[in-house]
């Protein structure tokens, strides 16, 4: 199951819920504000980190570009594109927004 | 793969319309079928044609409008939602049409994949 | 347009599907809650394995002892109430969203089955469409 | 006491727009006048003359209507805001006036107090 | 000052922030989604608690009612309607909505 | 109306008073941070005493290095930097929300005022009007 994230988690609780509900060998997609939380120096980092052992963390680099972000990714996560937003939506076999 | 969308918030406030449409546009070009995109909550706003954003940023209703056109996308509108924010059939833009809920619920069964986009 | 819909219709017939509604959202502040029930309603018509599931502030939706004359909106938590009559049965809330907000089963308008977070999670992870607010 | 106001969500999917007429009501009820709602953000929604609610819900925007025509109300519309969102004259309910960002600052210099009602 | 926060502390910062940013002696109201933190149980309910050495907090009665809450409000949080809403808009000198 | 509008004009000559805008939000998640800006430019026709605060989200406003293309929406970061040629020279950014997300002053596209909590605390409690997002 592929869990989509899309609101900052220093604003809200949404990636917390994520985190929570996904399995192992889920996937966790972080987009549009959300992608802070994959960022050096973020306190959200922490959650990011933790989570990495049992879930796959990506995060949507046009947004990460948006923000000034791209060069503060987390390593472990993974960049892609709107493309690689689709192949994870298709190779998954569900998807829910956190919304 | 038939891939269904929901969109949640109107155009400019919310990132949720623009996201969903880079997403559109990218499952067409990698050769999937986004079949409906249905449009919910606020997310009906995105279907009035008396939008006139500035001339340097994009046009997202335009751009919805555009994908219909070019790739059969059948764009829905919830009627219900619609009716209470003022969205009618004379102010939509080309390219929707208002229907009942059960689109949506059509979309999670037939398409192969749902996607919502929101705040 | 037709085209798609032809397309769509190819291969409906008699699938039935696991259906989840999220509910993640206070009633009233925003309207997410009203219109979800609006989806759920008209879910019931298709013959779907449809289940809701309320974790975070969606427990609240559930609470007793409504009265929303002073904000003069409509009050729908009877809804809920109604849901049996749909043959929408399987209502879901997660434990730890009830503990945190200080809430049980008995402060709630229907009746509900109580998972773990991890139950919540493996049911969640079995569905075909996920629908969240 | 001029009390000013700013709305910055639309009708039904958020409270916003509720609680600010209601406090707008009693403030008025008290004695105080409410010399301006100025209507930001997605608050340019609550200007349509096309929403049509459930017949057992509140009508948003004739409440506001009726404000203006029963107190005075300034309703002012920002009118970039309701470009990129597709309010247009044509549109528009009664009491509403589309005008610039300018009124909600004239109306945070002249009253003596400003409230925001937003997400 | 009067501070007015609409957001559920569960889900959202803007109480914390508030309440951070709250001068001994202001004023914190609670209005929509925002009352829950003002009620017994919740984990919001600590940060309200805390608060109340400093600042007064008043929570709205008719959002309370309108979600059930009436009957759960913490000891110390001073109820208020629309009437009093206007009245602690008029009492402080200025008011901020944490949005 | 008029009347209304008449009332408004009475005291309004020569008024000088304290404006702070508050940005809390990330930029193009939401069209806060875009849409706040545009009030704070209009406001510097006013001559009032104006200051922009940053806090929480809205320290990621003011970052520098931004590439908007993939997204495809407008790159609005260097209105930052015209801010000053209108005399909006008053801008704040509390340390506790830079802390948080690991950011530095080095990181930001114009010079600030860094603040602690109570510093901005006071400075709020200081103003006529907060326009808040």
């Amino acid at each position: 199951m592929l869990h989509i994230v899309n609101k900052s988690a220093t604003e809200r609780n949404s990636l917390e819920s994520a985190l929570r509900m996904a399995t192992k060998g889920s996937a966790v997609l972080l987009i549009e504000d959300a992608v802070y939380a994959a960022t050096q120096g973020s306190v959200a980092a922490a959650k990011i980190k933790s989570a990495m052992a049992d879930v796959q963390i990506y995060a949507l680099g046009p947004d990460l570009d948006a923000r000034g972000m791209s060069s503060r990714v987390l390593d472990g996560v993974k960049v892609v594109d709107y493309g690689g937003f689709v192949d994870l939506v298709t190779e998954h076999n569900s998807c829910q927004s956190w919304l | 793969m038939k891939i269904g969308i929901m969109v949640s918030e109107g155009p400019y406030n919310h990132q949720a319309s623009d996201t969903a449409y880079l997403f559109a546009r990218n499952a067409i070009e990698k050769g999937h079928s986004v079949p409906r995109v249905f449009f919910y909550h606020d997310g009906v706003n995105n279907s009035t044609k008396l939008t006139q954003p500035p001339q340097d940023d994009r046009n997202v209703v335009n751009r919805w409008s555009k994908l219909a056109e070019d790739h059969g996308v059948d764009l829905v509108v919830c009627v219900a939602a619609g009716m209470r924010r003022g969205i009618t059939d004379d102010i939509l833009a080309p390219g929707f049409r208002i229907s009942g809920l059960g689109q949506l619920v059509e979309a999670g069964i037939q398409c192969d994949r749902l996607v919502t986009f929101g705040d | 347009m037709s085209d798609m819909m032809d397309d769509m219709d190819e291969g409906g017939e008699g699938v039935v599907k696991k259906f989840m509604f999220v509910n993640r959202k206070a009633p009233h502040g925003t309207i997410y809650a009203l219109e979800g029930l609006e989806v759920v309603l008209i879910s019931a018509a298709f013959d779907q394995d449809v289940s809701m599931v309320f974790v975070d502030d969606g427990v609240y939706e559930l609470i007793k002892g409504v009265n929303t004359k002073g904000i003069e909106v409509k009050d729908f938590s009877k809804t809920y109430r109604a849901l049996e009559g749909y043959d929408i049965e399987k209502l879901y809330v997660e434990k730890a969203s009830m503990d945190a907000r200080g809430l049980t089963e008995d402060d709630l308008i229907v009746d509900v089955t109580v998972l773990d977070s991890a139950e919540m999670a493996n049911l969640m992870a079995e569905q075909d469409v996920v629908i969240s607010y």
